[in-house]
């Protein structure tokens, strides 16, 4: 294509240093969104968040450009921004959340009149487990009421509630997964079992809308960072969660535990694929225990602008990928 | 050479002399409760016109009519209510174990040169700690439960209440200690007549102050301890701002600077009617 | 509030001060007090008048009134120039010391720096203060507070200078000096002065006029010229003899009241 | 009949009626900075105690000689100082600000009594509000950064400083106006020479209540946003939480409750020398 | 700190107060300052001692260790009995009505709830304020609030009262009827009263003994019985030429001392 190769500006990119956006993290301290975007003569400056809604916050009132986020907070962006505000340019990781529960507790039965951590109430493993109880025909209301109890809490706080035999368990997504289980919980569901495939989406990349119109190059340039941390991944998964675990110690200050970094890394799977359709779905589920933030006008038809990234990918050599 | 003549009950009521230094009680009865409703209805034009520019779109920042509505909407739901009622009772039970906390706390450093001088700093100190870092020991000591907001809730208000006794003694008058002395009054009979009645305003700015951090302490333990069966304020405003609801989390704030300001307006009163009766109001 | 009600005050000149059926009345309704009532004086600039009246028969108030802290309820108060009032109460500012406030109501002033310090010493070694100037209110006696607000109120320069029981706490010796330093300050500036007091010999030592306030409410209910030559002397037979004259005027008038109503029974 | 006889150089120390009823300017200088520290050394021992008991295992609760060595690990590390630089100089840049904008409104409020009557209860009802529900705004006003920290720190501390200025106003003698009126200071003057100095103590006490607020909203505000290898303690407290390192979490706590209390003693000097040189301290 | 450093004190008897060369140094190292020196007094119970002196002479200082509330500095102070100190300024809790004052004094004796505001406002009758029991501390003038301590005082029924300048600031009508009233206050209580005041014919008209202090370090340089026959008359000739003879004790005393040193030059 004609048209300018270079696009000089900052690119400002946010993730958490949480091991589901390993993409993220692996591509920043291996420096491949340094080099992509200097190529582009773009600056990337990047930035570790702790709450989806600050992310999307600064995203919408332009402090932010790209960011690797869960899907509950792609939908709430998309929607209370009416569908203009962001979109999906890549998918980035899949699997990593569970129903980890205590000692005892080996079936659904067993789960009635006990509590249970999910992250934040209408959260997508907050979804995931109200959803899977409605199949399992048992009642959990939105607050902590029912068959089961479920009580919205920080995936920290969780883990030490049920250390401390507050709870009997969580639905939660990794590294806090492992976390439970090396407190002496045991895996109840592990949502994979629950999606075709075993693949569902647990993080996504989303670029402002105003950001993708204006400086494709850049994007373009970030999705070639993004790919190769992915391929990294994919070809040497030691060397890439050593990439994470430093740039999350270089972020957090705290050391992550090997093992339990190994185990969660077990758990996920990365990929470029958006997963478009268990999206869809999840955003159903929502909508069917009432907790979707509200219906999309377009059922999420502009959510996902996969074009850019599937230039890439067959430049690359490897498969497209469907919204 | 003229001298400057003035005549004092001619003067206008803006001369400058006549403007009190501070407020005096006001006759009209309306005007306290007049003037905070202007303000607020000051604030809702600035913000209507800062929206009215465009300068971000409406689901950023909402326009007040949007979030009026909301809140219009809001309180027609029975659930709105409850957990109105429930965070309120927590507030008030927590305040109220603050009060007693606090005060004993207050009263104990102010008499004593020792435990001033040891606790005194450690309170301010632990004042300066967020809410979350009590959490890992509000549930490891009273487990995930009405307990854990509670002492929450204390450790926000009891230093500020503690504080305002520490103040309110402090600015005493030495000679009402020698004046309690000479009338015989020692330990908690002179605290009784003479120390608490004066250090009277000084504490209720204290606990006005500490209803603002019981409650703002509150909100951040109801966004992290759910208690089954219950919703309250604090989930609802997280609910809120999880979902990016900007009316809907403007809304829940309008709720809480509404019970702020109500609070305020309870302990002004309180408090211009102690000055009135101490003949603190005239300039 | 509209402009016309209010008639343009007639100038008076520097040092006059003139009420017109003065009244004052604290609170409303039925917790109303009147504490004044319909009192007219009329002030020559430079006149030294004493008042003395019983005690709570307003004459407090009537120098607040004076001073401009207090609006009459009635009536009119009109006064040329500054006016200068030491308060009942020394009413000294705790965190300054003596020479400090004394120089706060010279820069408040606008006297400069250097001239203020002075100016402060100077006074409160007329005052008998001078081994004291850097003692905080705190570390003075009673008289010695009051000794403090009697030099800045001597300090303010004004046109008109209101002493309420300026010297109520000193003993006689002292107090005897303090009447010889008002006097000569008062003959170099020629303010006006309105002094309260309770000891009528003060009060025929230093005034040109002395004036008898009655209370219940508040009137003035007599008042007497003076024109004895200066320096008068306290110890003396003629001003025991006007003391006693004036004394005696005093208990008439209470007599000629119920007492019940005079004293407050 | 034996009447009670009182000698009153001989009575020893601790007669009731020599202990003084607030406490006498010490003489021994090391006191004020040795009672703190006692009182850091009794709550260790407690602690300590909790911990020998084996009531939680100690990667909950885990004791302080664990923790002082897991502070003891971190003071060697630059990057523990870095963070303790960024904050504390966020924490003295959003405190001075606060102090400016507290201060100004404070005065503002206590000169003007439609003011204070309109935007008084507004400022409480603002202080009502937890840090977090400032953060959309902040971003939205400020963008991501610095700015935004700084807004959720006023936020947190203007208003305490502002009720400082309004409780010492409050409590001022009425005959301190009445002199400033009479000696002719209006306005500005009046404030400068009789009232600011006259609120003072108030105005310290707001102050260091400002102080913990200002640092408490800063622990929240530097959640909001981290630049990789940037951190500040705020985060790093945060990530120790989530990291549920519970040693480095209480060694965070430690740093800013001894932070907390080095303020604190600050500002409490600055209140006994105020009270010393008015004469406050004698009983 | 030891205990045997101090012998045990010996009993005084009800009412009696023995000063044993009592000094008072305020401040320490070069800010020390020696407020009063090796004062001896003996004070029979049931005397009545009026203190003359000097302003800032240590007359206030002197009344506050007798009442406990400071400590000599060197020398002891014995006292039988309770001690009431009328302070020299009113100090009225400003929370309080009148009424209310003078009850706390009461209350704090453990006197019961109805007998309490009975008395109470008898002795604010007494004082002449029957009309303003219900008024606060700011709603009264400056004689009121004296009066109103002076009431209260009164009502501590202790076995020594310290009274510092209790009636400076009354007119001379109302301080005569004050006077009345202390003396038969005292015949009835027959307490031991310590009374400073400024006014010799007042310490005349009162006192069975008259105490006169010099200042800088304040000490007692004169004392005189006096003998009159009660009840005494303030304005007679023998109270005048007694005051006279003080008086002119004190000037006389004042003189063969450096004057700059007695007076605060
Ligand atoms: N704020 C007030 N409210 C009600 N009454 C008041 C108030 N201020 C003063 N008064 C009344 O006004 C009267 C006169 O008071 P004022 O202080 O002028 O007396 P005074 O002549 O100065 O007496 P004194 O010689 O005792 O100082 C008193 O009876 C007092 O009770
Ligand atoms: N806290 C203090 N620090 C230093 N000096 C003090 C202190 N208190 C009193 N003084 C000094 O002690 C002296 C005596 O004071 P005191 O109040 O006893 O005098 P007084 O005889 O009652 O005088 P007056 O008649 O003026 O009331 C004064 O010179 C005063 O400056
Ligand atoms: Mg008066
Ligand atoms: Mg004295």
């Amino acid at each position: 294509s004609s048209g300018p190769t270079v696009d000089a500006g900052p690119v400002r990119i946010g993730y958490f240093p949480n091991i589901t956006h390993a993409p993220g993290l692996i591509a920043d301290a291996a420096g491949f969104f340094g080099t992509r975007l200097a190529a582009a003569k773009a600056t990337p400056t990047t930035s570790s968040f702790n709450a989806g809604p600050d992310v999307i916050q600064a995203l919408l009132s332009g402090s932010l450009d790209i960011a690797y986020i869960g899907p509950n907070p792609t939908v709430t962006a998309y929607v209370q921004s009416k569908g203009a505000g962001v979109r999906v340019i890549a998918g980035s990781t899949s699997g990593g959340s569970s129903l980890v529960v205590r000692a005892g507790i080996n079936s659904a039965a067993d789960l009635k009149g006990k509590k249970f951590a999910t992250p934040q109430l209408g959260n997508t493993q907050d979804v995931a487990f109200r959803y899977w109880l409605s199949t399992q025909n048992l009642t959990a209301t939105k607050d902590g009421g029912g068959d089961v109890s479920i009580l919205p809490q920080a995936n920290s706080a969780a883990v030490q509630a049920f250390k401390t035999g507050n709870i009997d368990g969580g639905w939660v997504p990794e590294p806090y997964w492992s976390s439970l289980v090396k407190a002496g919980g045991h895996v109840l569901v592990d949502e994979r079992t629950l999606w075709p495939g075993g693949r569902f989406v647990t993080t996504n990349v989303i670029v402002r809308t105003e950001f993708l119109t204006k400086r494709p190059l850049a994007v373009q340039a970030f999705l070639e960072a993004h790919l190769d941390a992915l391929d990294l991944c994919a070809a040497d998964a030691g060397k890439a969660r050593g990439f994470a675990a430093s740039q999350i110690k270089k972020i957090t200050s705290q050391t992550p535990d090997a093992g339990s970094l190994a185990a969660a890394w077990g758990n996920l799977a990365f990929t470029a694929d958006p997963l478009a359709a268990t999206l869809r779905q999840s955003a159903a589920n929502a909508d069917s225990v009432g907790l979707l933030v509200a219906k999309p006008t377009d059922d999420f038809a502009s959510l996902w602008q996969l074009d850019p990234l599937n230039a890439v990918l067959l430049a690359r050599g490897q498969k497209a990928v469907a919204a | 050479m003229t001298s400057p003549t003035t005549s004092i009950s001619e003067r206008r009521p803006l001369d400058p002399i006549d403007v009190p230094a501070r407020p005096r009680p006001t006759r009209r009865p309306g005007r306290k409760v007049l003037a905070p409703l202007l303000a607020v209805v000051v604030l809702l034009a600035v913000w209507q016109g800062v929206v009215a520019t465009g300068w971000r779109p409406d689901y950023l920042l909402p326009g007040p009519v949007t979030v009026l509505a909301e809140l219009g909407h809001l309180v027609t739901l029975p659930e709105f209510w409850a957990a109105m009622a429930r965070t309120l009772s927590r507030a008030l039970t927590g305040f109220a174990l603050a009060i007693v906390i606090g005060t004993a706390i207050g009263l104990a450093t102010a008499g004593s040169a020792l435990l001033r001088a040891s606790i005194g700093s450690l309170i301010t100190g632990l004042q300066t700690m967020p809410s979350v870092v009590w959490f890992p020991l509000a549930i490891l000591l009273l487990g995930l439960g009405e307990g854990a907001i509670m002492l929450v809730v204390v450790l926000g208000a009891a230093p500020s209440i503690a504080n305002g006794v520490l103040l309110g003694v402090d600015q005493l008058p030495p000679s009402y200690f020698r004046l309690g002395r000479v009338l015989g009054a020692q330990g908690w009979t002179l605290y009784r007549h003479i120390v608490i009645p004066g250090a009277l305003p000084a504490y209720v700015s204290g606990l006005n102050q500490g209803w603002a951090f019981a409650w703002r302490s509150l909100m951040a333990g109801e966004l992290l301890v759910v208690i089954p069966g219950t919703a309250a304020l604090g989930n609802r405003l997280a609910f809120a701002q999880e979902f990016a609801d900007a009316p809907g989390l403007m809304a829940y704030m309008l709720v809480i600077l509404i019970i702020g300001m109500i609070a305020d307006q309870i302990f002004s009163a309180w408090s211009r009617y102690l000055r009135r009766t101490r003949g603190l109001t005239q300039a | 509030m509209t402009l016309t009600s209010s008639p343009p005050a007639p100038a008076v000149e520097r040092g006059r001060v003139r009420l017109k059926g003065v009244g004052k009345v604290f609170g409303s309704g039925s917790q109303a007090v009147t504490v004044l009532q319909d009192t007219d004086l009329d002030v020559r600039p430079g006149e030294f008048v004493a008042i003395v009246g019983g005690s709570g028969c307003g004459k407090s108030t009537l120098l607040t009134m004076v001073a401009g802290l207090e609006k009459p309820t009635s009536g009119t108060i009109e006064t040329g120039g500054k006016v200068a009032l030491m308060f009942q109460e020394a009413t000294l500012l705790p965190w300054l010391t003596a020479t400090q406030n004394v120089e706060l109501a010279l820069r408040l002033q606008g006297v400069d720096k250097a001239e203020r310090r002075d100016r402060a010493r100077h006074l409160l070694q007329r005052v008998r203060l001078g081994r004291y100037v850097d003692l905080r209110p705190h570390e003075l006696s009673g008289g010695m507070r009051q000794r403090v607000a009697l030099a800045r109120v001597l300090a303010q320069d004004a046109a008109v200078v209101c002493m309420d029981e300026p010297l109520g706490a000193l003993d006689a010796l002292t107090r005897d000096q303090m009447h010889d330093l008002i006097e000569d300050v008062w003959l170099e500036a020629r303010f006006t002065a309105l002094f309260v007091t309770h000891n009528v010999r003060e009060a025929v030592r230093l005034a040109d006029r002395a004036i008898l306030m009655g209370g219940r409410p508040g009137r003035i209910i007599h008042a007497e010229e003076n024109t004895m030559a200066r320096p008068r002397v306290m110890d003396s037979a003629p001003v025991a003899a006007a003391a006693a004259g004036l004394t005696q005027r005093l208990k008439d008038e209470v007599a000629s009241h119920d007492e019940s109503d005079y004293f407050d029974i």
